[in-house]
């Protein structure tokens, strides 16, 4: 077990690393398992075109409940680094909003802790997206409650 | 006594807000639920309706509902409007 | 969603390939999920330090297996695209021997699939691994029945 | 009748035998606990052991172990000895 826990997160406008780049970031000769989960924009949803999502966070704060959910995880599971990239910003249709990784000694570690940061990041984090179709865009939320209708 | 506070909108409240923040100057009095009243004020039923499924967030923490009627503002409050989230 | 599901199943003495070249295999547009495990050779077991692993596989059987798993995940989870790939031979510390890979439209369904894939060719592939440390080796296995010190 | 079948040794069993496989030559009413007796008399103890621990699979599929006893051999076969395994 390395000495220390090694933490990446990053909130960007940038493309993501790849993710060669982002597993090297969180693997280590003492952990055995590696679980990288990578969201990428669809070209659907509920049966509509989606051209591109757009993404919006209050940066600060998403890194500071990431932090939390880390801790959250540790306490939980045993588990060694971990890496969390999101990109804020256009993200076109196929290319990835968010890559989280985390590594282990134990692969149950690294697979569960991994679901339980993206289900909380989900939950918890202050980043909205807003699907762009051909005819208007929606921000998506728990109520869907925001519709604006041709924004271009 | 009166001070400033800063307001973030984000997404759909930033839409109708038509800014990403601002400073108010609020009474030192004032709790989350008299700021929501100013607010609708301010920008009306579209934003009423979003802060009706919003939550707020002083200085970066979460703010649970139940608790928005006795949030008194302090000074250079960092009060953010948190529209459902859909990240990932 | 695709009008077909790719499957790559691979067992090799190479180097695996790029973590970003097999998750390129799996994703795809109305995919809005990827999930990677990969499993590299740590540098101890149970205190002792380890060199390297020395892998062999009944290869085609092992695929054969591979391939019923990936069929029992597809009825249990709405997967898409899936790689899978097992190297053989000697894996030095921090190389990776297995990497697999999931898609699918919804998250949930990419993780939970993925864990099923890698504890399933766990218990079933025909696959061995031996532990070489400074003083011997032992091949690896449920009942650890098979010790040969000093194989060098 | 006799005929002949192919046997696959890995890992321990391999280390025991010192080759990956060989054919044998069975008679028609042989079992796969008859091939057991067989590969005992010719490797020892050391492979008794390994046997002990190991499933067989014919043509790659998994026999268990309740079925070692009636699984007759078939022209051609292969068969496999499976020690415990440590993919991954």
């Amino acid at each position: 077990m390395s000495q220390y826990n090694k933490e990446y997160l990053v909130v960007t406008k940038d493309e993501l690393p790849l993710v060669d780049t982002i597993t090297k970031l969180v693997q280590d000769d003492s952990a055995g398992a590696t679980t990288v989960f990578l969201g990428t924009t669809r070209d659907s949803f509920q049966g509509k075109r989606v051209l591109q999502l757009d993404y919006e966070a209050y940066e600060l704060m998403s890194i500071k409940i990431l932090k939390a959910i880390i801790q959250e995880a540790r306490a939980r599971w045993k588990i060694q680094h971990v890496a969390i990239y999101h990109r804020v910003g256009c993200v076109p249709v196929g290319q990835t909003s968010v890559i989280a990784a985390v590594s282990s000694t134990h692969r149950g570690d690294s697979i569960n802790s991994t679901a339980y940061l993206i289900d909380e990041l989900k939950d918890r984090c202050p980043i909205w997206k807003k699907e762009v179709y051909e005819d208007g865009s929606i921000w998506k939320g728990a109520c869907e409650g925001s519709r604006s209708e041709k924004t271009q | 006594m009166a001070y400033q506070i800063t307001v973030l909108y984000f997404a759909a409240a930033r839409d109708i807000t038509q800014r990403p923040s601002e400073t108010l100057t609020v009474d030192s009095d004032w709790t989350l639920a008299r700021l929501t009243e100013k607010l609708v004020d301010m920008y009306g039923s579209p934003l009423e309706k979003i802060l009706g499924t919003s939550m707020y967030a002083v200085n970066m923490d979460y703010v649970s509902s139940s608790d928005v009627s006795t949030t008194n503002l302090k000074p250079h409050d960092e009060i953010a409007i948190i529209p459902p989230v859909s990240g990932g």
